[in-house]
C-alpha cells in the first residue's frame, strides 16, 4: 500500500526520462578524457587494470576462443590500407567501458544486475548476475566480458592468489564483468571524504589505468565538479554530454570544429562518459 | 419440492428424442414441464438443445472480470514495484515506463481472462461432479438420453411417451 | 454471558498493565537515539576459539569500552582483533594465574599470532565498513558522545553483533542476510545503491 | 635501531584477513553464498606500527628490478601482502609511472614456480638440501679454487650489491666478472664515450623539435622506456615535436612516428652519412675526420644501398635543417652489425653537425659515487664468458640475474662449455635454463622481499640512488636476499671487515648512515634520515657538472654484400613485455598483446606481404627460418611494417625451462644468430644474421587479439588530424 | 468450406463411419500402436540422454563449452525461437479454425495443440540452459523478494518469462478443456488404472445439456483469447532482438516476420506429425489425404507470406540509411554464414513450391521429407537471425565468426529428444484425435449431404439411419 502511495506521490518524477534530466540527481559523474596524441599504445594501463581488478589470465587456447578478460584493451588500427608501408604508424585506442549515461546494457538485464548508480556509473553487481549476457549483446562497444569458465584455480595457482585485491571479488563462471572505473578506489575515496565531512577532491585518487599511463594520456575525474581537470578538458574541447535543454547529445556542435574532442559511437545516443582527443600526425609530402 | 423418481430414456435416434422433448414441452404429460428435462448427449448437439428452449449461460462475465482484473491489477503491481525499487536500471528511460509495462499488462489480462474462464466453466457446468447412477456408457458412445425427475403418478405416462418415440432403453431410480 | 464479561475484563487489565509497564520502561531508558534494529534473530552456534575470551567480564564487569580493544573500527572497514600487545598491556600483571591468560602469554612469548575464528563473516562480495557505521551511530550522535561508555556504545554494536555484555565468546545472533541489511538501511536512511555494499 | 626493527618484523608477520581477496562472487554452488561462522581464521597482529590498520593499504617505496632502468616504485601493502605496484612520484626516472613490465613484477614475486630451497645436483638431478650443506659446499669449493679460475656471471648490477660483488671477486683474487645483458645500447655507450666523453649523456627530448630515431625504440625497449615515455609526452605536447623513425621493423616507437621509413638492415649508417652529405651541401660544417666518409655518400648512391629513396633522404635532411634543435638517436638496428660502431658513430656525427650536443644532448654529470655506479651488462661479456668456459679457464662460476644459457646463440656452444666448469652455482629465483644447468642452486628472495640500492645507468636530471626495501615478509623462509648472500660469501671468504654486519640490512643502514653530511640535511639523526630515505625511495645525489667535448673518429662503412644462399635479414626484435625473455614466466605479460602485432602467448615471424607473396607464404603458415647456425619453425604474420628484405621474430619465447608459463612456448630466435661480432667493441651483432625461409606447408592460427579487424570500417573510432591544426588550436 | 468439402471428389472423412468404430479406432491408440512407435521412443530416449550428458558437462565446466565473445547468444537462443515458433501453429490454427467453423480441423487439432504445449515446454528449457548461472534462473520470476529486489520489468527477457508462462498455461488449458468429453469416453471404455486416471481427469463429465452449453461458450472464449496471445508471444520473443540496438536486429518488421516464421514452422511440423500419427495408429480413416492437402495449402500460403516479409525486411535495410545494418545483411549474404543463409532461403522460399502440386501433396513420403526440410530451413532462419549480427556489429575490433561446439549441438539434439518423448507419451496416454468432434463432423456432414441429395431430388431418408447397424445393442 505504501508503495502505491509512493507511486502516486512521486508520479511526475518517476515519469522523467533522461531528456528531462532523468530520475537521478547525480552526486558525481565520473568521466574520462583520453588523449590519443599522447597515447603510445604501450599496454601499461591494461596491465595495471589486471593488477588492480583481479582480472583472470585465461591462457592461449581460451584467448583464441575470445574468452579474454581484459577490461581495458588497447586497440591498434592501420589507417593507410592503400600504402605499401604504414608510413604514419599505428592508431592506438584504449577502449574500456564508456559508462554511458543512457547505457543500452542497463534496461535489458532481466535481473537488474547492471544499473545506473548515483555516480553516473553503469554498475555491474556480480553476484546478482545470472549470465543471460543480454547486456553484452546490447553493448555497442563490446566492452563487457563474460566468465565462460571458472578461472580461480587456473588463473591464480598458489601463491599467485595472494596478489588478489581484497577490495573487490574474484568473479566465478557465469558472471558478466566489465570496467568499473575502479569503483573500489572511488568507494574508498568517498568514504574517506565522508569521514572528514568534505567532498571528494579532484586528483585525490585516480583509476589504475590513469595512474599507470606513462604519458598521462588518460585523465580521470568528476564531470560534476566544475574545477576538475576532466571537466576543464571537456570544456576546452567543447564536448558536452547534454545540450542547452539538458538532452543528451548524439552529436556535438562545436564553435571551433578544429578542437579534438569526440566520443566514440556517440551517434548511437549512448551518452558516453569518456571523451577521446583525436590522434595527431604531421602531414608530410 | 422434491420429486420421488428419476427417469432416464435412452434413444438411438436423435430425431425421435427431439420429438419426445417437444411432446413434453407441449405438456403431453401433465405435471411434467420441460424444465425438468435434462438432455444427455454424446456430442455437442444444437438441434436437440433447441427443443429445451433457451437456458442462459454466464461464463462471459467471469471472463470479463478476469481480463480487467489482470489488466489493472498487473499495472498497479508493476508500476508500484518499479517505483519502490532499490535501484534504477535506467538506460536513460524513466523509472515507470508505461509502454513497456503495457506489454506485461496485456499478457496478464489474457492470463486473468483465461483462468477466470476456466473457473466460469467449472462453476457454470457444475464440475467436478459425478455422472450419476443412471448414466450409461452408451451415451458417451452414440445414444442420446433424456433425464427427468418426476413423481410416482407421472412415471407411466412418460414411459409410454418414450415408447412412442421408440426408446432403446429406460432406466429409473427412486430418489431418497 | 458472564464468562464473556470476565474475558473482557481480563483483556482490558492485561492491555492496560502492558501499556503502563511499557511506558514506565520507556521513561527509564536512556534518552540516546539508537539505530532502529531490523527485525529478525539468528541462533548461531558456539564457535570454538583458541582462547575462550570472556566478553562479559571485560565489558560488564570491568566496563571496558568496546572501542578500546576493537580500536580499528573507527578508522577502517574492519573492527579488527586487538593486537596481542594490547592484551599483554594489561595481562602482564592482571590475572596472570588464570589458565586462559597463561595460554595468551604462551602465544606472546612464542611471538605467534592467535588464530581466532571469524564469527561474523559476511560474504566476500560484500563491502561492509565499520568506520562509516560507527561514525553515523556513535561519533555523529551528540548525546551519545557526551557520555561515551561501554553501556552507551554496546547497544550500537548490539544492532548487528548482539549484546556482547551477555556473552563470553562472541556468538552470531543476527541473521546478517541481505534482506536484513536492506531493512536496516531503509529504517535508518542508509544508502540504497547496490554498489555501496556489493563489490 | 633494534626496537624499530622488532616492530617492523612484527608487523611483517603474515597477517590474516587475507582470505577476503579470494572471495568468489556467485560460485557455482549457491551454498557458498551463505554466511559462515567459525570457518575463516583471523590472525591478530602481535605489535603493529600505529599506522598499520587492517583493511587499509599502506604504500612503501622501493625499486623496480624488471629491467636495468631501475625505476622507483610504490608497493601497496595490506595485511602484510604486497598487492599492487605503482610508480614512485619522487623518482626522477619515472615520475610515478610504471610500464607493464614493472606492473607485472608482483607476479614474479608470487610466482608459483619459484625456487624455495637450496638445490644440489645429485646424480644428474637437482635435489633439495639444507643451508649448512650448501654453504659448506660452496665454502670448500671456492677455498680450493685459484682466484683467476673463479667467475661471477651477472646481469646489470649497481649500488651496494655491486660494491659487495666487486669486493667478493677481489677477495677471491679474481678479475672475472661477466655482466651479461642482451638488450641495451652496448655499442652506443662506447660510441658516446669516444665521441662525447660520456657513455650515457642525458637526452632532452622535450627540447627537441624533431627526433630522428634510427631504430631507437625509446618508447619500448631502449635504455629507460618509462622515463622516455614521460619525456615523449612533453615532447608531443604544446608545439609538438616531430618524430621520424627509420628502421627495418616497426617498433612501438615506430608505431607512433609521424614518418616511418623502412630501411635495409645494416645501412642505417649509410643513411646517416647521406643525410650528412645533404646537410653538408646545405652548408653545414663537417668535422675533418668525417668529410671523406660523408662526401662518399651522395643521396642517389645511398638510395640504392639503403632502399630509401633519394627524395626521402633529402626530405629528412631538410626537416632536420628546419627543426633545430633536433635529436638523432641510434638504436639496436644500427648497432647490431659487424660495423655497428661505425654506423652508430655516423649517426652521432649528425648530432654534432646539427649542433644538438649541448642542446638536446647534455652531460649527465659525474656521478659522485663511482663505486655504486651501474656495471651495465653487455653481450661482449657473454661471448667472453663462453670463450673462458670453452677454454677451461674456469673452475667455479657463480650466476646471478642473468640467463646466459638461454641468451647464448648456438655458435657459442655454451651448454657444452658449461660442462667444462666443474662447479656452477646459480643464485636464482626461478628454475631458468641456467639454474637447470647449475650444480648448486641458491634460492633468492624476490626483489620485493629484499633490501638494496640501485643506480640506473641512464640518469636524468636530479640523478639519484633508488632504494629498495622489502614490501613484505619473505614468502619462503629458505630464500635469501642477494645482498645477504654476498655478505655470507664474504664472511666465508674470511673477509674480516664484513663480520660487523649481521645482515645486508645492517650493512645498508650503516652505508647510508656514513653518507656525507650534506645529504642528511633536514634529518634529526641517522635513524630519522634512514626512515625518510625509505619513505622517499630515492636518494638525490649532486652530480658534478661537466661539459661534453665532441670529437669525431674516422668513420668507414663497408659495402653490404648480398648473400644468395640466405637472402633475408633476421631481425630479433624486442618487445616491451617479455624483454629479452626474462619476463616470459609472468602470465600478465604473456597475455598482454604485443603492442604492434597484438599476438599473445606465442612467437611469430613478421614478413612483408609482398615478400610473403613471392615465397608463397600465407598468414598462420608455419615457416622454417634457417640461418647457417640452425633453424626455427614459427608461424608467419603478414605485416606491412617490415622491410621487404626482413623477417622479424621477437625475442623472449622458446624457453626450455623457466616455469609453467614460459616453458615450451614459441621459439628462441637468439639461438640461430650468425657469429657476427662488432669489430670495434666485440659486441654480438644481433641484426647481422642472414636467413632463408621455407614454408613447411603446415599452418596453425596465431592467437591474435582483435583479429576481426585492423581497419575502422568507416567508424569514427580513432580520428587523425594534422599537426598544423593541432598547433593552431593547442600549440603553446 | 463445407461446400467445397461436399462438392470435391472425395470427402475429408467417410460419412458413414460408424460411431462405435470411431471410438474403437481412436482408443486403440491407447494400447497397440505399430512397432515404429516404439522405435521412435527409443530414438528420442537416446537423443535425450546425449543432450542431458552435454548439459551436465556444461553445467559443471561453464558456458565456455558452448559460446564465445562476442557471440554471447548463439545456438541456444536460436533453438529457443525455433521451438517457440513451432508452438504457434498448433494452438493458433486450432483456435482460428474453430472460430471460423472449419470442421476439417477436428481430426487433427488435438495433437497439434499437444505439440504446442510440449514445444513450449521445450522452448522454456533453452533460456535457462543458456544462462551462465542457471541455478539462479528463478531470479527472473517476479516472486515477492526477500532482498527487496525485483526483476527488471523493462527487459524483454523478463517479458519472455511472462509471455511464455501465460501462453503455456492458456494453451495447456485449451488442450485440456477440449479433451474433457473424450476423457469421459475413455473413462467409459477402459478399465483398471486408466479408468481411475480418466475418471479423475474427466471431472465426471456426463455430457448433459448444461455442460455442453457452458463448454461451447467457454471453449469459444478461450479460442478468442488464444489468437492475440499467440501473436503477442512471438512478437515479444522478437522484441528480444528488435528492442536491442544491434544492426540487423533493430528492425521494426521483426514481430510480424517472427509470427509468420512461427506459423510456417508450426504448419510444417503439423504435417510431419500428421504423417507419423497416421502411420503409428493406422488412422488413414481420420487423417485423410484431403485434410493433409488442406494443411499443405495453408502451409504454402504462409510460406509465401514469410518469403514476402523476408524480402520486405531486406528491402527496408537495403534502402535505409543504416550502414551498419547493410554491413550485416551483406555479411549474411556473402560472409562466412552465406551457405547457411542461402540454404535457408532455398528451404524457406523455394522448396514450399513442392506443396503447390497436387500429386506431390498426396505423396506421403515426399510430404514427410518436405515438411522436415521446411523445418530445417526455419531453424536455419533463426540461426541466421542470431549469429551474423553478433559476428559483425558496431564494433569492428570485436568482429568474429564462430561455429557452435559439439556440446551445444548435443543439447539442441537433446531438445528434440525431449520434445519427441513428451509427445509420444502423450499420444499413447490420451486420445490424440478428438472422438466426439469427429462424430459431430461425421454427423453434420451426413446431414448436409442428405440435405443436398434431397435438394437434388428423392425423399429425404429418416434421421438416425446412420446407426441402423448398431441398433442390435
Amino acid at each position: 500500500m505504501s508503495s502505491l502511495q509512493n507511486l502516486i506521490d512521486n508520479w511526475s518524477q518517476y515519469r522523467k526520462g533522461i531528456e528531462q534530466g532523468g530520475f537521478h540527481h547525480y552526486e558525481h559523474r565520473w568521466g574520462m578524457a583520453i588523449d590519443l596524441n599522447a597515447c603510445i599504445g604501450c599496454n601499461a594501463c591494461s596491465t595495471a587494470c589486471y593488477a588492480e581488478n583481479n582480472l583472470a589470465v585465461v591462457g592461449p587456447e581460451r584467448f583464441a576462443q575470445g574468452h579474454f578478460m581484459h577490461w581495458l584493451r588497447v586497440e591498434r588500427y592501420w589507417d593507410q590500407p592503400d600504402k605499401e608501408f604504414p608510413e604514419q604508424g599505428a592508431s592506438f585506442l584504449p577502449m574500456m567501458c564508456q559508462q554511458c549515461g543512457a547505457a543500452p546494457c542497463e534496461p535489458v538485464c532481466p535481473v537488474v544486475a547492471t544499473y545506473h548508480t548515483p555516480d553516473g556509473l553503469n554498475a555491474q553487481v556480480y553476484n546478482r548476475c545470472i549470465g543471460s549476457r543480454y547486456c553484452n549483446n546490447n553493448c555497442p562497444y563490446r566492452v563487457r566480458y563474460f566468465n565462460f569458465w571458472s578461472y580461480y584455480e587456473t588463473s591464480w595457482p598458489e601463491p599467485l592468489n595472494m596478489q588478489l585485491n581484497p577490495d573487490l571479488t574474484v568473479r566465478d563462471k557465469g558472471v558478466m564483468e566489465k570496467c568499473t572505473f575502479c569503483v573500489q578506489r572511488i568507494r574508498t575515496a568517498k568514504d574517506k571524504a565522508k569521514m572528514e565531512n568534505r567532498k571528494v577532491k579532484d586528483g585525490e585518487f585516480t583509476t589504475a589505468c590513469a595512474q599507470a599511463c606513462p604519458t598521462n594520456a588518460i585523465h580521470f575525474g568528476d564531470l560534476m565538479d566544475p574545477e576538475s581537470q576532466v571537466t576543464k578538458l571537456w570544456a576546452t574541447h567543447q564536448v558536452s554530454r547534454v545540450d542547452e535543454q539538458g538532452r543528451p547529445r548524439h552529436e556535438q556542435d562545436k564553435k571551433n570544429p578544429d578542437l579534438r574532442g569526440y566520443r566514440v559511437l556517440e551517434e548511437l545516443n549512448t551518452d558516453p562518459s569518456v571523451m577521446y582527443l583525436e590522434r595527431v600526425r604531421e602531414t608530410l609530402a | 419440492m422434491k420429486k420421488s423418481h428419476r427417469l432416464l430414456g435412452l434413444f438411438s435416434n436423435f430425431e425421435e428424442a427431439t420429438k419426445a422433448i417437444y411432446d413434453i414441452r407441449a405438456n403431453k404429460v401433465s405435471g411434467v414441464s420441460v424444465k425438468d428435462v435434462t438432455l444427455i448427449s454424446p456430442i455437442e448437439h444444437p438441434e436437440v438443445e433447441e427443443a429445451l428452449g433457451d437456458r442462459g449461460v454466464h461464463v462471459q462475465f467471469f471472463t470479463l472480470f478476469g481480463g480487467l482484473f489482470g489488466l489493472i491489477g498487473s499495472w498497479v503491481w508493476i508500476s508500484a514495484a518499479q517505483a519502490t525499487f532499490l535501484v534504477q536500471p535506467q538506460g536513460g528511460k524513466p523509472v515507470v515506463t508505461l509502454v513497456t509495462n503495457f506489454v506485461l499488462n496485456y499478457e496478464m489480462m489474457i492470463l486473468g481472462g483465461v483462468l477466470f474462464t476456466l473457473i466460469g466453466l467449472l462453476v457454470g457446468a457444475r464440475l467436478p461432479s459425478r455422472p450419476g447412477t443412471l448414466y450409461s456408457e452408451k451415451i458417451s458412445l452414440d445414444q442420446i438420453g433424456i433425464l427427468l425427475e418426476v413423481n410416482e403418478p407421472n412415471l407411466a405416462p412418460l414411459k409410454s411417451l418414450f415408447h412412442q418415440h421408440n426408446v432403446v432403453e429406460i432406466r429409473e431410480e427412486i430418489i431418497r | 454471558m458472564k464468562d464473556l464479561l470476565r474475558r473482557w475484563l481480563l483483556t482490558f487489565l492485561c492491555v492496560g498493565g502492558f501499556l503502563i509497564g511499557t511506558s514506565a520502561a520507556a521513561s527509564e531508558a536512556p534518552t540516546i537515539k539508537y539505530p532502529v534494529p531490523p527485525p529478525g534473530d539468528y541462533n548461531g552456534d558456539v564457535v570454538e576459539q583458541p582462547i575462550e575470551f570472556p566478553h562479559d567480564i571485560h565489558t560488564k564487569v570491568n566496563k571496558i569500552n568496546c572501542l578500546y580493544c576493537h580500536t580499528y573500527g573507527r578508522r577502517s572497514k574492519v573492527a579488527g582483533i586487538p593486537p596481542t600487545s594490547k592484551c599483554m598491556g594489561c595481562h602482564r600483571v592482571i590475572a596472570t594465574d588464570k589458565p586462559r591468560i597463561q595460554k595468551l602469554t604462551e602465544y606472546w612469548e612464542k611471538r605467534q599470532s592467535i588464530p581466532w575464528k571469524k564469527v561474523h563473516d559476511v560474504p566476500d562480495f560484500v563491502h561492509f565498513t565499520h568506520e562509516r557505521h560507527l561514525k553515523k551511530f556513535i561519533f555523529d550522535n551528540e548525546d551519545l558522545v557526551q557520555n561515551l561508555s561501554v553501556d552507551t556504545v554496546a547497544p550500537v554494536c548490539a544492532a548487528c553483533h548482539g549484546d556482547l555484555r551477555e556473552m563470553t565468546v562472541a556468538r552470531k545472533v543476527k541473521p546478517m542476510t541481505m534482506g536484513w541489511c536492506v531493512a536496516c538501511h531503509e529504517a535508518n536512511g542508509g544508502p540504497g545503491d547496490c554498489w555501496k555494499c556489493h563489490k | 635501531m633494534s626496537g624499530n626493527e622488532l616492530n617492523r618484523r612484527g608487523f611483517l608477520k603474515l597477517m590474516g584477513w587475507s582470505a577476503a581477496g579470494a572471495g568468489l562472487a556467485g560460485c557455482d554452488l549457491p551454498s557458498t553464498v551463505t554466511l559462515e561462522q567459525g570457518k575463516e581464521t583471523v590472525l591478530s597482529y602481535l605489535s603493529p606500527e600505529e599506522y598499520v590498520i587492517p583493511g587499509i593499504g599502506v604504500w612503501y617505496a622501493s625499486t623496480c628490478m624488471q629491467c636495468a632502468a631501475f625505476c622507483g616504485i610504490h608497493g601497496r601493502v595490506r595485511e602484510g601482502h604486497a598487492l599492487k605496484l605503482e610508480g614512485n612520484p619522487d623518482s626522477p626516472l619515472n615520475r610515478g609511472k610504471l610500464c607493464q613490465m614493472g606492473q607485472a613484477g608482483i607476479q614474479g614475486h608470487y610466482n608459483p614456480d619459484r625456487i624455495t630451497q637450496p638445490l644440489l645436483r645429485k646424480d644428474g638431478k637437482l635435489t633439495p638440501i639444507g643451508w649448512d650443506e650448501a654453504w659448506s659446499l660452496i665454502g670448500q669449493k671456492i677455498s680450493n679454487a685459484p682466484g683467476e679460475r673463479f667467475a661471477w656471471v651477472t646481469g646489470t648490477v649497481s649500488g651496494h650489491q655491486a660494491v659487495l660483488l666487486a669486493a667478493h671477486t677481489e677477495a677471491m683474487g679474481s678479475k672475472n666478472h661477466f655482466a651479461v645483458e642482451v638488450i641495451g645500447p652496448h655499442v652506443g655507450r662506447a660510441v658516446n664515450q669516444d665521441m662525447l666523453g660520456e657513455a650515457m649523456p642525458r637526452l632532452v627530448l622535450d627540447k627537441a623539435k624533431l627526433i630522428l630515431s634510427l631504430g631507437a625504440d625509446f618508447l619500448g625497449t631502449w635504455v629507460s622506456p618509462t622515463h622516455f615515455a614521460t619525456e615523449y609526452a612533453k615532447f608531443r605536447s604544446g608545439s609538438r615535436g616531430m618524430l621520424v623513425q627509420v628502421e627495418p621493423k616497426m617498433t612501438l616507437t615506430g608505431g607512433n612516428a609521424d614518418m616511418w621509413v623502412p630501411i635495409r638492415p645494416g645501412t642505417e649508417g649509410v643513411l646517416a652519412l647521406a643525410i650528412a652529405n645533404v646537410l653538408m651541401k646545405g652548408g653545414a660544417k663537417v668535422p675533418e675526420a668525417a668529410i671523406a666518409a660523408v662526401s662518399a655518400y651522395e643521396p642517389a648512391k645511398a638510395a640504392e644501398v639503403t632502399g630509401v629513396s633519394a627524395e626521402r633522404i633529402e626530405k629528412i635532411a631538410a626537416l632536420l635543417k628546419e627543426h633545430s634543435p633536433s635529436l638523432v638517436l641510434a638504436g639496436a638496428p644500427v648497432e647490431g652489425h659487424a660495423h655497428g660502431y661505425q654506423a652508430a658513430a655516423a649517426v652521432q656525427l649528425l648530432n654534432i653537425m646539427l649542433g644538438n650536443v649541448g642542446q638536446t644532448i647534455v652531460s649527465a654529470g659525474g656521478f659522485p659515487f663511482p663505486q655504486l655506479a651501474a656495471k651495465s651488462g653487455s653481450t661482449r661479456d657473454l661471448i667472453a664468458f663462453a670463450d673462458a668456459a670453452k677454454n677451461q679457464k674456469l673452475d667455479v662460476a657463480f650466476f646471478y640475474g642473468a640467463n646466459p644459457v638461454y641468451s647464448a646463440p648456438h655458435f657459442l656452444a655454451l651448454p657444452e662449455a658449461l660442462q667444462k666448469i666443474p662447479f656452477k652455482v646459480a643464485f636464482a629465483q626461478f628454475p631458468d635454463e641456467t639454474a637447470e644447468a647449475a650444480d648448486l642452486v641458491i634460492p633468492l628472495a624476490s626483489y620485493l622481499e629484499d633490501w638494496g640500492t640501485h643506480v640506473a645507468a641512464y640518469q636524468p636530471e636530479e640523478a639519484g640512488i633508488t632504494v629498495q626495501q622489502p614490501l613484505m615478509e619473505r614468502m619462503y623462509n629458505d630464500t635469501i636476499g642477494f645482498g645477504d648472500a654476498l655478505l655470507k660469501l664474504l664472511k666465508l671468504g674470511k673477509s674480516e671487515q664484513y663480520a660487523a654486519w649481521e645482515d645486508y640490512y645492517a650493512y645498508l643502514r650503516n652505508a647510508v648512515a656514513t653518507l656525507p653530511a650534506e645529504y642528511k640535511a633536514g634529518a634529526a639523526n641517522d635513524n630519522a634520515f634512514w626512515d625518510q630515505t625509505l619513505q622517499k625511495g630515492v636518494l638525490k645525489v649532486a652530480a658534478a657538472a661537466q661539459e661534453l667535448k665532441p670529437q669525431v673518429p674516422e668513420i668507414k662503412l663497408p659495402d653490404v654484400q648480398p648473400n644468395e644462399g640466405y637472402p633475408l635479414y633476421l631481425v630479433p626484435s624486442t618487445q616491451l613485455g617479455l624483454w629479452d625473455g626474462r619476463h616470459a614466466n609472468l602470465p600478465w605479460l604473456q597475455e598482454a598483446p604485443d603492442q604492434i602485432s597484438k599476438v599473445v602467448w606465442d612467437s611469430w615471424a613478421e614478413i612483408h606481404p609482398a615478400t610473403a607473396a613471392k615465397l608463397g607464404i600465407k598468414e598462420d603458415d608455419i615457416i622454417e627460418i634457417a640461418s647457417e647456425q640452425g633453424s626455427i619453425k614459427v608461424k608467419a604474420y603478414l605485416f606491412k611494417g617490415v622491410h621487404q628484405d626482413v623477417v622479424a621474430v621477437p625475442m623472449g619465447q622458446g624457453h626450455e625451462a623457466y616455469g609453467r608459463y614460459a616453458k615450451n612456448r614459441g621459439v628462441n630466435v637468439l639461438k640461430i644468430l650468425d657469429p657476427v661480432i662488432d669489430a670495434k667493441t666485440r659486441e654480438l651483432a644481433l641484426y647481422g644474421t642472414r636467413v632463408k625461409l621455407a614454408n613447411t606447408g603446415k599452418n596453425e592460427p596465431l592467437v591474435i587479439e582483435g583479429r576481426g579487424n585492423n581497419s575502422q570500417r568507416g567508424r569514427k573510432l580513432v580520428v587523425t588530424i594534422s599537426a598544423d591544426q593541432f598547433r593552431k588550436t593547442e600549440g603553446a | 468450406m463445407k461446400d467445397i468439402a461436399i462438392h470435391s471428389q472425395e470427402k475429408d472423412i467417410r460419412e458413414d463411419l460408424p460411431w462405435k468404430q470411431i471410438n474403437t479406432d481412436i482408443l486403440r491408440s491407447l494400447d497397440n500402436p505399430r512397432r515404429g512407435y516404439w522405435y521412435s521412443i527409443i530414438v528420442c530416449l537416446v537423443l535425450l540422454a546425449i543432450g542431458f550428458t552435454a548439459e551436465v558437462i556444461q553445467y559443471q565446466t561453464g558456458m565456455g563449452m558452448s559460446k564465445n565473445h562476442p557471440h554471447m547468444w548463439n545456438l541456444y537462443i536460436a533453438t529457443f525461437i525455433f521451438w517457440i515458433g513451432m508452438s504457434h501453429s498448433g494452438t493458433l490454427l486450432s483456435a482460428i479454425l474453430h472460430i471460423v467453423h472449419a470442421d476439417w480441423r477436428k481430426p487433427i487439432y488435438r495433437f497439434a495443440e499437444a505439440m504446442t504445449t510440449f514445444s513450449l515446454m521445450t522452448a522454456l528449457l533453452f533460456p535457462v540452459i543458456h544462462l551462465g548461472r542457471l541455478w539462479n534462473f528463478y531470479w527472473v520470476v517476479p516472486y515477492i523478494p526477500s532482498r527487496g529486489t525485483w526483476p527488471n520489468f523493462r527487459s524483454p527477457l523478463s517479458w519472455d518469462g511472462f509471455a511464455i508462462m501465460t501462453y503455456l498455461t492458456s494453451s495447456a488449458l485449451f488442450l485440456y478443456i477440449g479433451m474433457l468429453p473424450d476423457l469421459a469416453i475413455a473413462r467409459d471404455n477402459t478399465t483398471g488404472w486408466r479408468k481411475q486416471l480418466y475418471s479423475t481427469l474427466s471431472l465426471g463429465w456426463c455430457g448433459n445439456d448444461r455442460q455442453w452449453r457452458v463448454f461451447r461458450k467457454a471453449y469459444m472464449l478461450m479460442a478468442i483469447f488464444l489468437i492475440p496471445l499467440a501473436v503477442s508471444v512471438h512478437s515479444i520473443v522478437s522484441s528480444d532482438f528488435a528492442m536491442s540496438i544491434n544492426p540487423g536486429w533493430h528492425v521494426t518488421t521483426f514481430p510480424p516476420y517472427f509470427v509468420a516464421g512461427a506459423l510456417y514452422s508450426g504448419c510444417a511440423a503439423i504435417i510431419t506429425l500428421f504423417i507419423l500419427l497416421r502411420y503409428y495408429f493406422r488412422w488413414e480413416e481420420y487423417m485423410t489425404l484431403p485434410i493433409l492437402e488442406k494443411i499443405c495449402k495453408l502451409t504454402f500460403a504462409i510460406a509465401m507470406m514469410w518469403t514476402y516479409l523476408n524480402l520486405v525486411e531486406f528491402a527496408s535495410v537495403w534502402y535505409g540509411h543504416d550502414v551498419y545494418g547493410k554491413e550485416v545483411l551483406w555479411g549474411k549474404m556473402t560472409g562466412a554464414y552465406a551457405p547457411a543463409f542461402w540454404s535457408m532461403m532455398f528451404f524457406g522460399s523455394v522448396l514450399p513450391f513442392a506443396l503447390a502440386f497436387r500429386s506431390l501433396r498426396r505423396h506421403i513420403p515426399t510430404m514427410m521429407a518436405v515438411s522436415i526440410l521446411l523445418n530445417v530451413g526455419m531453424w536455419l532462419e533463426r540461426w541466421m537471425i542470431v549469429s551474423p549480427t553478433l559476428s559483425q556489429s558496431f564494433y569492428p575490433w570485436s568482429w568474429d565468426v564462430m561455429w557452435p561446439t559439439l556440446t551445444s549441438w548435443a543439447i539442441v539434439l537433446g531438445s528434440f529428444g525431449w520434445f519427441g518423448l513428451l509427445f509420444l507419451v502423450f499420444v499413447k496416454i490420451f486420445p490424440s484425435v478428438s472422438m466426439y468432434e469427429v462424430k459431430e463432423m461425421v454427423y453434420h456432414r451426413k446431414l448436409a449431404t442428405e440435405k443436398a441429395a434431397a435438394r437434388v431430388g428423392g425423399a429425404a431418408p429418416a434421421y438416425g439411419a446412420h446407426m441402423k447397424k448398431e441398433d442390435a445393442v
